[in-house]
């Protein structure tokens, strides 16, 4: 059994996502937040199971769908906040968005939404950096789309190749916006077979129990700072609501509303929770302390990032150039 | 009265047609049969069909292209549509080093007859990924043909001469022209490429402007009638090829020139009409041509940048005005109107 | 065993590319052939064995080394020739040059030198035939550099998920111009584990044995004709001239001198001659009667090149669009 | 005597100083350490910095370009190299989506000091897919830098600002030029990025000329010269940061342009230089300014063809002379003088 510290760290993390993203989902009507928004609720344990295995130091990269792995990794709330509010107050002086998170002082490199394209560039930072004599080690997280993006491909061979302390994250699950696995990729293997082909180490596990995720992601860290290379990891997880904004979708139709409520049953933080109970770990009491502490944290940052005051017009043509 | 159509229906409808006339026609794309029908314009179409012609597709950009090109070179004509100009630059290889020259390197014994349609994304914080338009990149490449209709006329008409053209067509959809409405007849027309429209004649300057911009222009042209100005409003259409005759015989008679488009500045489609006006029209210019169009920057989110980042009516008025010297008298837009939607019943996220 | 007719024809095939390829390397020097030329002489039973297998109006596709893919498909010598030669009367006007090769009528549909580049074509252009309900199947030839690139997973990809009738041929001759396959691909899988990753049925062959080629190129081409999805087909082979131009280069030392001699030993062309002559299929002097007949056409083709027009100066701007 | 280099080493003298400088520097691309040393502009610089700094590559342009983007994030200083800029279009997400953007869209944030060197080719049947210049759709990005040295010296300087520089910069060597000699001072030296160079001074018509059209416009102004015409070269060296006042300056004094470029006429570079003039000197203009520019078609391969496709110094000067009214002297090319090759001991096939 796992200590009682990391369980509760693991959970405090996961839920703090998803209060954080709910909060968001409520917020979003108001149009204050006037850029796309890509939640991951009911996806949290892989960004928290993985980044729990990780180093203040160490890298991460995402995607589109980065809150919880800007979270996870210790990036600053209030600063995304802003930045989705579009302020001058923002990790990205508000010239990013939702999509472009950032956060030096986490290790949290950068999110960007063209599918697939920091693969490489987490590759490259994390050979960067052991060309540098660091020991760091990288994760890119991405989608089960990603995948089908050729530099995804590219990337791996040149990992392996070099033997760079990268880690590969798949968060699969099943869809990438509308459209289903079984139209994108052939039904006959699994993802994780494809990084196998390429003689990639490669694994995959069930992305809504943390535990598993964390202890995958531990030997994958341990393996890639030894100087064992890459690791692929796929997670096999459900986006609860829309593909990009704050509402459930399910009755457009594109996925069964079965799936999803089979999915729903097995959420990654109530699981959690019922073993933190079951365990003595925590109480109904801390748990409910834990929820209200975040929910200030939140609030506190939303009237940050309101009160904040907007990038000056002068901004606008800074930043393009060094000079 | 004459049919009205949105823009997205008049693309709805020209696939639909051109489908419907020629079994070698289909349309794939990220999207294209999922129920948002890439921003309502394929929607239906599976249903009417079927899934062997209307597809979607990995999200593979460089790949898809190529297959596309393959289909074009075992006799089909695809339609392949990308919701975003930006993922575009993955496929590059394939537009250009492929089929734009097929045709030309193997001595014209091939041909590929696709059509790229790309959204250009604005507003609501689509930021820097997701609002490049490229245009100026697209027409730079022979054995590309360019089109950016701004009416839903124009949109339906020029969509059908694309997709039964010969040669690859980059069809760019500004997203902001969507949700406009317009006369669309019904059944096949065509509007020919590589034809300009003057959209409102005048005397006085020529607004030459590309897609969501010529909205703007006639706009300006609006405000500046107000000042006494009468502005020649001009739709580019057809980037490649390009009907100069058109506009430079607009310069000729105004010996003014303001162009209008929504990409970058430099290096950008302006400085082409502008080194054109110039090479062809260099007598009758009364003061030098000026160019409205993006700052040198990549997009910015905040809604408050991007306000600043695009340029509207009112810079088009007013540089006018400056060429002739008329005096400023369009009141600011106020500081608070939102200027990152189409119009208010856009309520984000995409 | 084989049946006589076929053995005689895969020889003759080879010995035509080889007889044509050295005579050109010869006449090279002349500079009357302004482009670049890649020989792949050393691996003519790749070209010949698999297009063997198909029926004329399937497809070829083929990357910058072609001459050997577009005569085994059955291209015409004397517009090939003429074209090097920057002739009108050359397959492609002269505008494309020995990196585009094209005959329509024999289905060498096109040859482009960007690496990878032909390959998602050809997937297009079986998966269009078979959209259009014809049964046609396709056959890309690339090298193993190709592998590297990002195009070539995508196009495993669609082709298994749509069961395209195409057959990925890798034609593996361990360089990439002077870079061995050890500093661009990680050394411990074999490449087509690659495309068994992808769930595509792959195959790994002597490259230099014609027999093999054949027999693993028949079974491909039933399966996809039968609507069996693709295969992938790797086979080792090795080029004897330098990368690009008409000499040897093994003076550079890029590659090891023993490696070289060991793989001219194991000449395709020697191999089967040897197996005819033993088998008694042919006589020394019906061979030697091939070689002259196959010289004097090749002779006649340079004739006609050298005799035959430049491209008038109104071809510079035609056939850039269609009207 | 100053010390006279060619092209080629003065590149790899660039390489070579930047490395023994700063360990942070390194450089990747395929055949980088191979036995012709990417025309000879990265030879021996393995031996002497090692093979975990000098570096060969799978052929993965996008991934690599994003391997070095990363590195760059970590804080190296990646100095790429393709063969062909034609193999870069395979990379252009990670070159403009990415490399060009990181930096604003991250509030400033994060850097990307790459430089990538792309090679244009030219000559001896590069064809369609291997001599592309494509410098103008690089200049229309916001976020890089782009260089295209012509002389050696411009070359050593221009990379060693170009590897020290904090932003990405496309480096773009004309395969012709690699063999060209001229002086080159030892040690390090910097040309800034954003400054043009007047090659030679003239008061009739200024000629705007970059890469090895500079050599061209040279020749033409010599064979104009002997016509009494005094032309102004300039070499723009560095086409974004554009210096924009050393160009507008001499048309204002001279009055008559011409650009000259290798990339193709519509939407090109040319047009901006025209545009730019036009905007700042419009007063001062004789006559219209001129382009010369590829023909809107691919690169044929035939020699024949290739002949008619690129212009040189006589296109020029013939331009000249039209401006200025002075009758044609020059004596035709003969027919059979080989124009695909840079010089006598080039004899193929790369
Ligand atoms: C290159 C590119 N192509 C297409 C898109 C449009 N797009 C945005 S998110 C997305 C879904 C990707 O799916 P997946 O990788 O599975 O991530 P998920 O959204 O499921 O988390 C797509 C296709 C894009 N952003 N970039
Ligand atoms: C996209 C691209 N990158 C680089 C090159 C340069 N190049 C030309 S041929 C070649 C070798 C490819 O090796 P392989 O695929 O093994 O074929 P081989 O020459 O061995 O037959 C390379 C890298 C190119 N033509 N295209
Ligand atoms: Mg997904
Ligand atoms: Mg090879």
């Amino acid at each position: 059994m796992m200590d009682a510290e990391i369980l509760t760290r693991l959970y405090r993390g996961m839920l703090r996502i998803r209060i954080v993203e709910e909060r968001i989902a409520e917020l979003y009507p108001q149009q204050e937040m006037r850029c796309p928004v890509h939640l991951c609720i009911g996806q949290e344990a892989v960004a928290v199971g993985v980044c729990d295995a990780l180093d203040r130091g160490d890298y991460v990269f995402s995607n589109h769908r980065s809150h919880g792995h800007y979270l996870a990794k210790g990036g600053d709330l209030r600063s995304m906040i802003a930045e989705i509010y579009g302020k001058a107050t923002g990790c990205a002086q508000g010239k990013g968005g939702s999509m472009h998170l950032v956060d030096l002082d986490a290790g949290f490199l950068g999110a960007t939404p063209i599918v697939g394209s920091t693969i490489p560039i987490g590759v490259g930072a994390a050979w960067g950096s052991a060309l540098k004599g660091e020991s760091r080690v990288a994760v890119v997280f991405f989608g089960d789309g990603a995948l089908e993006e050729g530099v995804f491909h590219e990337s791996l061979n040149f990992a392996l190749l070099k033997k760079v302390p990268v880690i590969f994250v798949c968060e699969n699950n099943l869809y990438s916006v509308y459209s289903p696995l079984a139209v994108r990729q052939p039904g006959e293997r699994e993802l994780f077979c494809i990084a196998g082909g390429h003689g990639v180490e490669s694994h995959q596990a069930d992305g809504n129990d943390v535990l598993a995720v964390r202890s995958l992601a531990e030997r994958a860290v341990e393996k890639a700072r030894g100087g064992g290379g890459p690791t692929f990891l796929e997670f096999k997880t459900y986006r609860w609501r829309e593909h990009c904004g704050p509402n459930y979708d399910d009755d457009l139709g594109y996925r069964p509303e079965t799936e999803f409520l089979e999915w729903k049953k097995r959420c990654p933080i109530a699981a959690l929770r019922e073993r933190l109970l079951e365990a003595g770990i925590c109480s109904d009491r801390g748990i409910g302390e834990m929820e209200s502490a975040v929910k200030s944290e939140m609030e506190a940052a939303v009237e940050f990032a309101r009160r904040s005051p907007w990038p000056a017009d002068t901004l606008l043509m800074g930043d393009v150039y060094a000079s | 009265m004459p049919r009205e159509l949105k823009y997205a229906q008049a693309i709805n409808e020209a696939i639909d047609l051109c489908m419907a006339r020629d079994p070698s026609v289909y349309l794939m794309g990220l999207g294209v049969p999922d129920p948002k029908g890439v921003f309502g314009t394929t929607l239906g179409l599976r249903a009417k069909h079927g899934d062997r012609r209307v597809l979607d597709m990995p999200t593979s950009e460089n790949g898809m292209t190529g297959v596309a090109v393959g289909t074009a070179l075992a006799g089909c004509r695809p339609v392949m549509t990308h919701q975003r100009v930006d993922f575009a630059l993955l496929a590059l290889d394939q537009i250009v080093n492929q089929a734009a020259k097929w045709r030309y390197m193997f001595g014209g014994k091939l041909k590929v007859p696709l059509v790229v349609r790309l959204i250009v994304g604005r507003g609501w914080g689509q930021g820097p990924q997701h609002s490049q338009s490229l245009h100026s990149w697209f027409a730079h490449v022979p054995g590309l043909k360019v089109v950016m209709p701004t009416t839903p006329y124009d949109a339906k008409g020029l969509l059908i001469s694309s997709i039964e053209d010969d040669d690859p067509v980059i069809f760019l959809e500004h997203r902001w022209l969507h949700g406009i409405t317009g006369p669309v007849p019904e059944g096949v027309y065509r509007v020919p490429l590589g034809s300009a429209r003057v959209m409102r004649e005048g005397r006085d300057v020529t607004i030459a402007a590309i897609s969501h911009m010529c909205l703007e222009a006639l706009r300006a042209a609006d405000t500046l009638a107000e000042d006494g100005c009468q502005a020649e409003v001009i739709d580019i259409r057809s980037l490649r090829p390009l009907d100069e005759k058109t506009v430079v015989e607009s310069v000729r008679k105004t010996g003014r020139l303001i162009v209008a488009e929504g990409g970058w500045r430099s290096c950008g489609f302006g400085a082409e009409i502008v080194a054109r006006a110039v090479e062809q029209a260099f007598p009758s210019l009364k003061c030098p041509p000026c160019r409205i169009a993006l700052p040198d920057c990549p997009t910015p989110t905040s809604p408050r940048l991007a306000a600043k980042f695009y340029p509207r009516a009112a810079e088009i008025s007013e540089a006018a005005r400056a060429m002739l010297g008329i005096r400023e008298t369009r009141p600011p837009v106020p500081a608070s109107a939102p200027l990152d939607v189409p119009d208010p019943s856009f309520t984000g996220p995409f």
